[in-house]
Order: C-alpha cells, then structure tokens, then sequence
C-alpha cells in the first residue's frame, strides 16, 4: 500500500502547512513517509507544491504520478491534472479555485466553507483540508487532534479546539461525499501501488560509513510512531551533538534553515549565532572562533561559498578546524535559487589557490546528514583541517521517516589542549612538526603559551618566515603527511543489492533514495545493485572494500548524477582511472521522480543492449 | 607586571624610519603601563606592513587574510569575552579591501580594539594608492594622480556611531601612548587611526608633513558631543586634529547576548551530549 | 517622448501590497516625465525583492549578484558615459552584502544614480534581519531580537561627502517621483534610499508607521551644509525626514579620467591595433 | 660561451637596476639572455637578488651555478659563495659589504669611491658597478652609453655624462684589476659551457599553438639587437594590441605589474585602468564593462581570485566575454607574496560553482604570453565565456631574449553588434538560442534594441525564468554547445625534441624554459622530448596531434610540476585516463634550476632503470 498526496498553490496559501501535517501524521501513524518540495523564489504567488508519499513499506524517493491533488489554485488543476493515478482524485474549493470541475476525478470540499461554519474563522481552512484526507484515507482524527494540540496549545484552548473541530467537519465531510473513495490505508494496496520489501536483492549496507540505513529497513505496516526529519533539521542535530558552539552564516537558500535552526538552539544551548554581514566575514569569524577555542561552522550554498574561498585557505594554512555546510542550487550565478541540482562538487574539491587536505562528506538522507555532520566535525578538528557537508535543496527540504537518532553514534572527543593540559606544557609551538603532521592546539588565554598562526608560511612557532627549508616541512607536516591518515578515516562507498551485480548504478549525495528504491525495483528481475558515495574526499581507498574490482567485473555501469557534466564520474577518473559505461544527467533544478529514473535506467539498458 | 623585555619579538622586517617601528615602541609601553600580560591579548592582523605587527612583539596572534582582520576579532572576542583583542590593520587592509566589515563591526560594537596603521598608501605592494591618499597623489598604479576624494575614517566612524573615535600620530609617542590605552580601556569597539609615515612610498605625506599639521584636540572639544565631532572629524589638511573625537559609551553586543552576557565566556562554558541529546525528541 | 506604455515589462512576482510596486510605479512616471527612452537606460541591480526591479519595466538590463551592483554600474558608465546608469539596490544588498562597494562609490563620485529600496528587512530570503532593521527587532534568525544599532544610510553617505543624498517613501508617490527626477537629473554620484513597506516580512516598519514618521524636510533645511546635513540625518525614529538631505556638487569622476573627459565615451573610441602596436620597440 | 651574473644584497640596494641594466646591455649586443629573480616580501633589506645569465646559444632557464657575483652586502657573499663557478668571481665594494674577503675568488672594486671620485655622487655606484661587469667581460662600452643616455636623457646631459663616466671608471678599473679574469666573450666559450645548438633533437615545435617558438631558435652569437621582455610585460603587449579598453584589478604580487603596466599605457591609449576597492569589485567591474561594450580585463593572485571566483560564475551565466590574468605564488592563503608555485590550476579548472565553459592559457614564455593573452581575448569574447591566462612569479619576473613580437600574430575582431550592425536586426534577444550556441552580443545604448541580462536563469531576452525546459535550453547552449567549438580550438601541447621519444618529460606553464634546456641537454645521449602544455582548458583533443600516442610509445614519462600533489597530472588522468610513470615536484617557493631539474630527472631515471 503507498499513496502520494500532493499539495500545490501559490506561496503564501498555506500549503507548506498542509504538507508537512500530512507527513507528520503519517510517519505518527507508523508509516514510512517521503516528502518533498517544489517552490519557486518568490513569497506570495507563483506555483509551488509540496509532496508526501507514505507506504507501509521502504520508500526513499518520490513518484510522478499522484493519488491524491490538493489544489489552491486553478494553476495547481491545469499543471498537474495529467499526473493523476488512475482512481485518483484532486481535491478542491471551488469558492477559492474559482472554477469548477469534474465530477469525474474530482472532490470539491468547501473548505473555507467549512471553516468559517464550524471555527469562525477563514484561516482554519488549511486544517479542514488536512481532516478531508484523513477522511478520504479512512483514518482515525486521534493522531491529527494531538498533533493539533501540540501546535496551538500555546496559543490558547479556543483555538486548539476551533481546529480540531475543523478537522472534524472536514473529516466528516470527505467520508460523506467520498463514498466511492478507492482510498483505504486499513484495506489492501490498490492495484498499481507494489510492495518490494520482499525484493530479492541481498543487501550489504553494513559496508556503509554512516550507520546503517535504519530508515529503510523496516517496513512493517504502521508498526510504530516514526521520527520524520529533512535534511536541513538533521545537519542542525548533528551539528549540535557534535558540539558546535558557535555558527556565522549570511542567509542564502538553501541553507538558511541550518542557521534558523541553530538560532532557535541558542536560545536554550550555549551556542552564539551570529549573521554576517557576508559569506567572507561568516567563514572568518567562525575561523576566530575556532582559533579562539570553540567548534565553529558555517554555512551558505554555491554564490555565497564563492565569497568564502579565500577564507578556507585560510583554515588550511593557519591549520584551523572549521565545518562548512554548503548546500547546493542550480548555478552558475544566482541561477534557480530553490531549487536543486549536484554542481558544486569539483568546485568544492578543488577550491582556493594552493595545496591542503580537505574533508567533503555528501550525505544521501537525513539520516546520513546527522551521523556525517557530527563526523565532519570530528575529522575538522582531529587533523585541523576544513570539512565540508555536501548537501543540495533537494535534501535540505525532502523529509524521510526513520526508527530513531543515536546521539552516542556522533563521536565527541576534545583535541584541544586546555588550561589543565598546558600546565604540563614547557614550550609549546602551535605548529610544531610532528609525526602525523597533527600540530597540538592550545586554547589561547587558557595559559602562559602563546598561540600564534599566519596565513603567511611560517614556521613551528607560528611565525612569518621565508625559507624554502621550512616551507618543505610545512606542506610536508600540512598537507603530505595528514593526507593518508586522513584517507583511512574515510569509509567506502555502499554497496546496495546483489553483491556480484552485473549492473551497477553509482550516485553520491542525494541520490541515494531514488537510486536505491530504483535498484530495488529492477532488482526484482534484473542482477544489480547501487554504489553509492557519501564520504568523498579524501577519495575513498579500496583497502577495506574493494568496490573498483565490483565495478570492473560489472557488466553495466552507470553514473547517476543532478548535473550536465557528471562531475563525479570525472572525480572517478582522476582518482581511480576508471570510466563509467554510462551516464544519466538531470539538471533542470529538479530531483530526479523515481518512475523517470526508472525510465532513464531503461534506455541506457536498451542503449548498451 | 609585565616588563617591556616580554614584549620582544621576532626582529621587524620595516624599513629604517618607518612610522612603524615608532607604534611598536609605543604599543609596548601601553602594554607595561596597563598591565597587560602577552597571553593576556590576541593580536588580529591582516596583510600588510601593518599586519607583520604581532610577530614583532610577543601576545597571542592571528595573522589573518588581508582584510579580514575584524570578522576574526570580533569572532574571538564573542567565543572569550575575558580576552583582550587588538585588531591591527593598514589603511588598505581596513578601509579598502576590509570596508564592509569596519561598518559591520561599528555596529557591533563589541569590546575591541582597532589600530589602523595610516600611512595613506599601500606600503606592502610598494605605493598604490589607498583610500585614504589624497587626491592628486601620482603612483605607479594612479598615473594621472588619485582621481577622487579620500575616505574620511573619523567622520565615517561618527556617522557609524563607532564608540570610541581617536586619531593618533606615529611621531607624537607620548599621546599616541595615551590613546592606546584609552581606547584599549574603553569599553565597546574602540577605533585609533594612527597617521604614520612611510618614507618608502608615501613622499607627499611625511614625518615632517604630519608634524607641520597634528595638533591636539583642546579640551573645549567634547567627545560626546556627536555633532561636534562631525565637524572636528571633518577637518583634514593644514590642520589635523588628534586625539579622541568621538565616545559613546553604551552595550556592548555580548553585554546583549543572553548566552554570554553575565557568564563565563563561551569557550568556559561546558559542553556535554547529554544536554543537547533530547533536541532529537521534537521531530518523532 | 516616450509613453508609459513603453516601459512595460513582466509581470511583477512581488507580494500584493509591496512597496516595490509602487516604486515601479513612480520609476516609470518619472521616466516619461524625463523624457528618457527604455534604451537610453541601463538598470543594474542585484539579487532580492528588489534585484527583480528591471524584468517589471524596460531597459537595458544588467540583473547581476547580491550586493555587487555599484562596481557593475560603475564600469558601465566608464566605458559609456553618455548612457545614464541607475543602480537598483535592496538594503541588505547595499549595506550588507555590498557595504564597501558603497563606501567606494561615493568616493567615485561617477554621475550614477543609485535607489535602494529599503524595506529594513531581507525579503527575498525570508525576513532576516538587514543592516537597517531597528534594534530589538526578532526574527527566525535572530531569536533574541537584533542586538545592535541599525546602519544610518543618510549620516554614512554625508560622512562619505556623497554627491546627493536624499532619502524617499513609497507611500509618498508625489514626493518620490521628484526625488527619482532629481537623484537621475543630479550630475555625480546620487543615493536615493526609499523607504518601502514590506507587509509580508517587517511587520514593525509598516506602511502606517511610515506614514505617521516621515515628514519631508522643510526650505529652511540647507542641503549644502554639510554639518547640518548631518544634523537631519541623525533623525530616524518618530520622526523621519525625507527629501534631498544633502548636495555637494563636484567634478564627477570621468570629468577627471583623461581618457574620456570631454571625449567621446570609450565604447566609441576608435580601436586599431596598429595604433598600439609601436608599444613593443620600447623592449628592444 | 655563457655566464651567469648574479647580483645580490638587500632590497633597496638597487641590485633589480643592476640585474636589469646588465641584461638588456646583453641582449642588446646580440647575446641571449636569461634573467630570474628571487626576493623577500620586504621593502628595504633582507636578502634578495637578480640572476643574469647570456649566451651565445640558445638558453631558457637559469643556473645554480654563479660565473660572477656582485655581492651588495655581506649576506650574499655568505649566502653565494658555494654557488661560485671554478675561475668565478665574487665582485664587491668593501665600503659597502664592511669585510675584506679573498683575495682568491675575489675582485674588490670601490664602488662608492669611484662615484663619489668620478660623478661626485654615491648613488652613481651602481652605474660604476654595471661599468665593472663590463669591463671584465672585456665588452665596449658604447651600448651601455646609449643605454645610460636613453635612460637619463630626462633628468639632463649632465645626468648622462656623470654616469658615462662613472660606468667608464668602473670599466677601466676592472680591466685594470682583472687582469687574469678568464672573462672573454670575444673568444671561446670557456671550459663546461655548453653549446647546444647543433643539438641533434628533431623539434616538432611548429605544432605549437602560441606561434613558432622563435626566441630559442636563434643561436648566432651576438648576431643582431635582440628584444627582452618578462612575463609581465609580455602579457601587458598581448592585452594592449588584442584591443583590452577597461582594466580593473587590486593589487596584488605578482600581477601588479600588468596592472601597472595598463596603467602607464592609458597615458597615451584609450583604456580605462581603474583600482578596486577590493577584488571583487575588480572583477564585477571588468564584466560590467565588457557588458558596456569593450574588451576588459583583471589580474590577481590566488588570494584574490579566490574572491573574483562569485563574479567568475556571473560572467558565465550571462555569458560576457572577460579575461583574468591570475600570476600564481606559493599558498595556501598569503604564503610566500613574492615567490612562485604552479599550485592553482585545478582551482581555476574548477572554481566557482555551477557548469560553464573556460578557457585557461598557461604560457610558457614570455613570448607564449603575448600571443596566448590575444587568443584569451579572441576566444572569450568569440564564445562569450571568462579565459584565463595562468602565469606564476617565476615567468611574471623572468626575462627571455627574443627577436621581436608580431602585432599581426594577434587575431582583432570585433564580434560585437554596433550601430551599424544593430539597424538590420528586427528582434533581438541578447540570448537567443543559437546552432553554436553563442548568442548575439550587442552594445547597450547603440540603438533601440535592449540589452538584458540576469544572473538567474533567463530566457532568451534575459529575463529571469524559473521552468525546466528553458533551462535544459540555456545549460545545452551556454554549456554543451559551446564546449566541443571551443575544444576545437585549443591547440595541442608541443612536443619538442626527438619526434618518437623513449622518455617524455611533461610540463605546462612557465617550466616550458627549463624543461626544453633539460631536454635539450640530454637528448645529446638519451631518445627524449618535451611535451609542454600551454593551452590547458579545454583539455586539448588528439585529432590533430595525438600527443597521447606519443606518450603511451614511451617507455619512461615524467610529469615536473612546481607543485607538491601533480594538479596537471591528475587533469590528465581524468581528461585522458593517461597515468605518468613518474612525478618530479618542486613546492619551495623557487624554479626549477637547470641543474637541479637534470639531477631529478637522472634521479629519476635511475630508480626507474
Ligand atoms: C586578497 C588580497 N588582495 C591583495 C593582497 C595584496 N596586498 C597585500 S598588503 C596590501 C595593501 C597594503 O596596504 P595597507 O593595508 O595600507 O598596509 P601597509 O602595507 O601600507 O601597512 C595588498 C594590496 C592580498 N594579500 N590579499
Ligand atoms: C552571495 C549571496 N549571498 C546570499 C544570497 C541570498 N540572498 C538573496 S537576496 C538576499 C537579501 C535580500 O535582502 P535585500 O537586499 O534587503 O532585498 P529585498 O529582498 O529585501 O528587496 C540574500 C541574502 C545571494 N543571492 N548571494
Ligand atoms: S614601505 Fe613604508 S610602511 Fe612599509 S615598512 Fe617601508 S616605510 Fe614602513
Ligand atoms: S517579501 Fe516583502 S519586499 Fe518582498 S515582495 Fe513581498 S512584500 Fe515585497
Ligand atoms: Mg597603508
Ligand atoms: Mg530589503
């Protein structure tokens, strides 16, 4: 059984709302839930929508088609009418489309109607809906009436009871005029929607570096109350978890959310926040920070990272731990700021003049963004160096459920050396040369030493100097002897589906979900599997998993990615040497729809058959 | 007490009679006279003759990006608020490629200090003009002579309502010592332009150019008077006011932050998983 | 003489209600009362609510990046000087992102026009705090309200001895469109700051709080003296002033740039490599 | 016959007019000429110094080795003496230097009391000094009094005449005092100089791209007046003659130079050299005049790139034709201000976020420089995409012999719409879709016709758009389109030396001088070529040279890089999946020396023996 529910109006009507009540219910219900957005860069009108699937089994991506169409606008009926299941239903208020359909495949429910009879009240309109489809689902308004306690008990009794009366009359509504529903989440999966947690394939995720993938595993029907976290929430956590004290950012889509999260926190946690006055100050001050004894981060996406690259040489010669979120959209320039797309890559591995390790970690899932962050923050600091968190709009805004988060699952280690460990110090050199070219450092102020760093090469103590002696030893101790240690704290790729699979379908970031339900699927009749990459620079060696011999005895391999000019697969090369047998490219700024990664799989088949 | 002995550094790579040595100096003093021990102060510099200014005293440093020094300092000082910062920076460094975080940190107003080392010219990058070199002036770079007005930084800083407001001259020790320490002691953002010579670039504005014209500001002027330091800031040619132009005293940013304000500074504060751990709770 | 109609473009994507329609309004009634043809302007603007200025009229367009407008406008007339260049800005743009950029404009002093539509709010990206949103102000990114004073444009811009400096409301059409005229007409550098209701993000600077705040400055206010100039600047709170706050005519900067003072614009000067290439002897 | 003259002491001292003076005295006797500089980021004092080497024959490099020594101070003298030649002479004012040496091994002469004696005037002492060389080198000198006459003719003939005789005092008191110099470029070359000219390599050089490499190929000694021009003027002429109007840049070492030399020539031309407030502004200012109507451009360093790298993206998405010189220094962050590295390639390959076309030139002369900045300007502004020219300290400072520029070697044409051009138009969309996908580019203000733009995604008038389809159109234009044209118009890498080599030495950028001498040198007993790269990106094809071939018939490749992590190498391998057999990397802040690159290469030709 899955359904998908979309709600699509213009910005400012509400359907955020809608949507992520919906996804919030079913994940409470115990299903497992995928959502995602569509909007445009604007704050009142336009065309936006917002998606939510929910199964009872594994889902990680999300469909084409629609089960059920909530339209505010007449906009949302005309754009989206041919991507009804069939037996789906759009759901409208013809008081606020302005127009009138059907009957056929069409349920108009007077929301605001409704509203107005039951609360008073126009603004209840959003809650009447989100009662009409748990009408339509035939499901219980327990869940819904909790919910709506939780969000308004602040506000006061009155308005908390207004909604769930709302919601009940809505509910009552969509049961009385939906007789002929198809839609019964109690009853057995309507023809067309599959159920592949049978599916074939042998699954060796525990190879993968990010904990394994709780969230898609279970998949026992409305087992149990589900968390339900985007990716830009589970950054926020990790982040927290991992000890970040202090966070400057400019606000830019889409990463704002990660600076509004941490703000919020810092109303309870010791943790400043502070907005710059643009990206170059944002990574220079959380440099200070960092420098001045704290764990920083920052955050921006591409045009704003643009502005920040000066300030990661910096972190690199000063050898200053720093985390760095970039969340990536359409480019170049200011391109679809809400949008989505996998561009920024070989710019992120390749930035700023000169020559210095750097960590950049791609998390596929929120669950991944939690456990990656909080190891972003580890390798920063352990080898004092920059570590970026890869993440796109697409995975900043997609919502999955999942069992739980393990706070003890982000290691917290301080490598500072703070006031109790100087004393023992006699003399100390902030970058004096050691065997793992790992310098000790000191928390400034917290003792006698001094703490001294340059941006200029320098030389143990921190001092500016110009001999070609000392600079050897400086890359040497920076970047020469770092990087291998560096590298075997990086976890390979995973290997999902058939462990000797004929065809293998790569992707890294995002990608992760809709690759991996579509090897799922095609798993059922075909010998696949996906390697997928969240840990990506330093590039990940085969010692511990040898995934070039998988990719070398594979058939059909083919290289998943939301670009034009499939940045990893050139990574891959430099890196490896090898060449994937194909390609599959999107970059129109949106995430690739499962059912048309499906088709694009086909053709390359067809293509190499 | 600390002893100008602890305060020596690495050997200063300027060029003989270089304003800078003379603000060295004269920084040392401060030091002593207030009491400040090396590892009592962190030293924020950018790039330029101004920005080799840590090395060549003993403190903790940061020897950042060549107009970048504020962002750090101010970052530093939210991180320990019990730390000394002293941003050192070169008229390039601050009003030039630094422009847009000198406004920002006015505003802050955290309790910092800024020295901008003014010899009007980039001396580093051997005699650009810079935005403080007067109109006319022909460089290399400028070869029919700087074609527009010098930036102002005393009216720039009133105008920005910059707490504490002071221009200081290299070859005046015994004031310029004075204004270190005040603006070292006062409390909230603390800007000390210090007119200094470089007579390996800067030819029209000499030693004996500043001395011909700094005079100080007589104690009619009243500092807290806004307006009237619009107007003393504004006067800049045959005669150059020095001394302390502009005070207002007021909240410091970490005065206003909750998460700092009467407490341990940040870095003191402790950390534990634990407490942050049920932040998870709210998303099931 | 062109016609309204002529300066139609897209649809606006703005929220009903905005400031910026009326803005787009009075821009394009001042256009036809100057007379001024869609191709003999060059808008140039960044990225926020106000970025999206050009696509709603017509005219050469230059929508480049957030907070880089001015070098961009500036080059523009360098190379063109018979084309009138205006700057489109919003207040995070130009104070926040772009603030040195700012800075060094007024320096400039090319005859430009510069609006920044200053909704003390960043608009575009959600209701963030801008360098002008007041103190004390809460948004999702400043929980405990902003923690320091706002940027004073008109105080800055006298400070930096802008050229024009004036300052109008969006819900004052009449006194807006004279202003547009005046800051576009005003050979140098001309900063028009107008203040602009945003009713879905600043729910403190409404329209009806600007209505009950701005007054526009009186005859008796001089626009030449610059101390007084400060004097009106300084006022921003239950009453504003609007007008022309300040005026320092002066030579603009390509009437000092030989290569295009009293010459045809650069663009039109003819090239030859022939004319150049006599350059190399001097390396034998 | 060759030697090497190195001028040493403090900065301030005046060795850069000594070293300067002496080299263009040689080229213009006929003599090839090889300078290179080594100095501190320091105004006055420190160790610095000004390395002339010329020669009868064909030379590009320079060498440990020190034939004569002027030693300004006593460091240099300290710092050099290990360096001397057998017979080689450490020439020196003990005035000056306060220590007596020798008297084996050195020449003292008084340089300060022979001006004082002579002109009355200490500052003359350098005039005495260059006066010296010449007479020790038994050289007439009546190119000198031309030189000094030119020189000072502003400052009066009496000027002139005080230096005259200065320099003929110096002269005579060398001649008198070094009467066992073993000096004498009238007679054979001495003993371990080396004359290679009837090397027996067969040059395939007319496959290089940057015209015919004609600096190398004259080897009559001291045949006619010869030009001597550095990298940076090299690039200055390129930008002067290619018809750049508008420079915006800050300064920044080591391309200040091209900055000031703009600025000294809008003197005379109409251009428009500007300095930014900071380096952002210098490249939005380059665009915004390009997008005005002229060819512009802006130089940096690293540092400064790091923050044009915003604006690199903004010329890409609206597509406005700029060239950046970018002169690399050792980084990260400030490094090493005055010293050289090849660290920035793979960050200019790759920068700034989002997908677009590059050009990235990376000549290896000065000569490569002048004609390479015309095909920046040609290609940037013929398919409207930002182009490179990627230089170092090391070729920004180094002088070459050559025997003259040919202006007409530069492509001009103007492929903008003007007036005339812009009256037939009926419609015109600044991006309009094309088969090439170059869009029409027309001069704002030249007629009725509007020019817009957006950084956002737009469409083909250049308004801001937010639909998938027009922007599949605009990435396959600006994007896919472009690429393969501009692929084709890259010229392949030079191979020079033995046309089937056993052993290939590869390189780009300015290591081209060194690796050709090496090359040269051991092609007298080992089957060898040079494969330099000096037009980068996009990466060149093998349709017209397979250069690959060449290299996969070799039975020893070495890839020299002044890097420490082999960025071109690793290009390769992700262009062409060629891996090199070997890496020789220099990451000090210094060039590769002659000598010390032959003794890697032997090094490494043993452990792979
Ligand atoms: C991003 C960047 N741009 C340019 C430079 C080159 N640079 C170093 S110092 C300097 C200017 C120095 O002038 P100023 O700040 O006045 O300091 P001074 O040397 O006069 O003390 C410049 C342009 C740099 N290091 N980094
Ligand atoms: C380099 C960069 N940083 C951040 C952004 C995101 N951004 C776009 S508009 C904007 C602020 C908008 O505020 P304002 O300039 O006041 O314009 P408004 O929308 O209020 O008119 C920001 C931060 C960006 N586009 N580029
Ligand atoms: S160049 Fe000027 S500022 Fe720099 S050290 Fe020399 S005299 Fe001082
Ligand atoms: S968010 Fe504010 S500024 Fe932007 S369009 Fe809406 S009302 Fe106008
Ligand atoms: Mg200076
Ligand atoms: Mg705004």
């Amino acid at each position: 059984m899955e359904y998908t529910i979309r709600t699509g109006g213009q910005a400012g009507q509400g359907l955020q709302t809608i949507g992520s009540v919906l996804a919030k219910l079913f994940a409470r219900s115990g299903f497992q839930v995928f959502t995602h957005q569509d909007y445009m860069s604007r704050i009142r009108g336009g065309h936006n929508y917002y998606q939510v699937r929910f199964a009872d089994h594994s889902i990680s991506s999300s469909r084409s088609l629609v089960d059920i169409l909530i339209a505010l606008d007449r906009t949302t009926v005309e754009e989206h009418r041919d991507s009804m299941t069939p037996g789906g239903l759009i759901v409208y208020d013809p008081a606020t489309v302005k127009e009138k359909y059907g009957p056929e495949g069409f349920l108009e429910i007077p929301f605001r109607q409704i509203a107005m009879d039951t609360a008073g009240n126009r603004l209840m309109e959003n809650t009447v809906a989100v009662g009409a489809i748990m009408g339509m689902l035939g499901m219980e308004l327990q869940t819904l009436e909790e919910l709506l306690t939780e969000t308004f008990v602040r506000k006061g009794r009155e308005v908390v009871d207004q909604n769930i009366s709302a919601a009940k009359a809505g509910s009552d509504f969509a049961r009385k005029n939906c007789g002929d529903c198809a839609f019964d989440i109690a009853v057995t999966p309507p023809a067309g929607a599959e159920n592949n947690d049978s599916g074939a394939s042998a699954k060796t995720d525990s190879t993968n570096s990010a904990k394994s993938v709780t969230e898609t595993d279970s998949a026992s029907p409305a087992s149990s109350k589900k968390m339900l976290l985007d990716g830009t929430v589970a950054v926020g956590l990790g982040a927290l978890i991992s000890g970040c004290r202090f966070y400057s950012a400019y606000p830019m889509t889409p990463s704002t959310g990660v600076m509004n999260f941490m703000a919020d926190q810092s109303r309870k946690h010791s943790l400043v926040v502070e907005q710059a006055e643009d990206e170059i100050a944002a990574i220079n001050m959380a440099i200070g920070a960092s420098y001045a004894g704290v764990r920083s981060m920052t955050g921006t996406a591409g045009g704003g990272y643009a502005l920040m690259v000066e300030g990661l040489s910096l972190a690199a010669m000063t050898e200053t731990p720093v985390v760095i979120f970039v969340g990536q959209r359409p480019a170049p320039a200011t391109g679809f700021p809400t949008r989505t797309e996998q561009g920024d890559l070989l710019n992120l591995a390749h930035s700023s003049h000169g020559e210095f390790p750097r960590v950049i970690l791609a998390p596929g899932s929120p669950e991944q963004a939690f456990y990656l962050t909080g190891k972003a923050f580890d390798l920063a600091e352990k080898y004092q160096v920059p570590a970026f968190i890869l993440s796109d709009q697409y995975l900043a805004d997609t919502e999955w459920t999942l069992d739980g988060l393990d706070a003890g699952g982000i290691p917290y280690h301080d490598y500072r050396l703070r006031a109790g460990d100087l004393e023992k110090v006699e003399t100390y050199r902030r970058h004096a040369y050691t065997e793992s070219g790992v310098s000790p450092m000191a928390e400034p102020g917290a003792s006698r030493h001094l703490v001294v760093t340059d941006s200029d090469e320098h030389d143990e103590d921190g001092h500016l100097v110009e001999d070609a002696e000392t600079r050897n030893r400086m890359v040497d101790k920076r970047l020469l002897r770092k990087l291998p240690l560096l590298r075997d704290e990086i976890s390979p790729p995973l290997l999902h589906g058939n462990e000797h699979p004929e065809t293998v379908i790569c992707c890294w970031g995002s990608n992760y979900g809709v690759v991996m339900e579509a090897v799922d699927r095609l798993g059922e009749s075909e010998n696949i599997a996906m390697l997928h990459f969240s840990e990506i620079l330093p590039f990940p060696g085969t010692k511990e998993f040898d995934y070039l011999h998988v990719l070398r005895e594979a058939k059909k391999t083919v290289c998943v990615e939301n670009n034009a000019t499939s940045q990893f697969a050139h990574l891959m090369r430099a890196e490896t040497g090898f060449v994937f047998g194909a390609h599959v490219n999107k970059y129109d700024g949106r995430p690739f729809m499962l059912d048309e990664l499906l088709d694009e799989l086909r053709k390359v088949g067809e293509a190499h058959a | 007490m600390p002893e100008l002995e602890e305060f020596r550094g690495q050997n200063p790579a300027w060029c003989p009679g270089c304003g800078n040595l003379q603000i060295l100096r004269t920084f040392k003093l401060a030091m002593v006279a207030l009491g400040i021990e090396p590892h009592e102060i962190t030293i924020v510099s950018g790039i330029g003759q101004a920005g080799k200014f840590p090395h060549y005293t003993r403190c903790n440093t940061f020897n950042g990006l060549h107009g970048r020094t504020l962002p750090v300092a101010q970052a530093i000082h939210l991180v320990n608020h019990e730390m000394r910062v002293l941003a050192v920076a070169g008229d390039g460094d601050c009003y030039g490629e630094g422009g847009n975080h000198f406004l920002h940190a006015m505003r802050r107003n955290l309790n910092i200090t800024l020295f901008v080392h003014d010899n009007q010219v980039y001396g580093l990058t051997k005699g650009q003009a810079s935005p403080t070199t007067s109109e006319g002036t022909v460089t290399g770079t400028q070869p029919f002579g700087v074609l527009y007005e010098p930036l102002n930084p005393m009216a720039l800083a009133v105008a920005m309502d910059c707490s504490f407001v002071a221009r200081g001259f290299s070859g005046n020790q015994e004031q310029l010592q004075k204004l270190m320490q005040a603006a070292l002691e006062h409390k909230g953002f603390a800007l000390l332009d210090i007119l200094q010579n470089c007579p390996s670039y800067n030819k029209i504005n000499t030693m004996q150019w500043y001395k011909e014209r700094c005079y100080p500001v007589g104690p009619d002027h009243d500092p807290s008077d806004r307006e009237a330091a619009f107007r003393v800031a504004l006067e800049f040619g045959d005669r150059i006011p020095t001394g302390v132009i502009y005070r207002h005293p007021r909240h410091t940013l970490e005065e206003a932050m909750p998460e700092i304000a009467n407490r341990e500074p940040l870095v003191r504060q402790p950390f534990s998983q634990e407490d942050v751990a049920g932040e998870t709770e709210r998303y099931y």
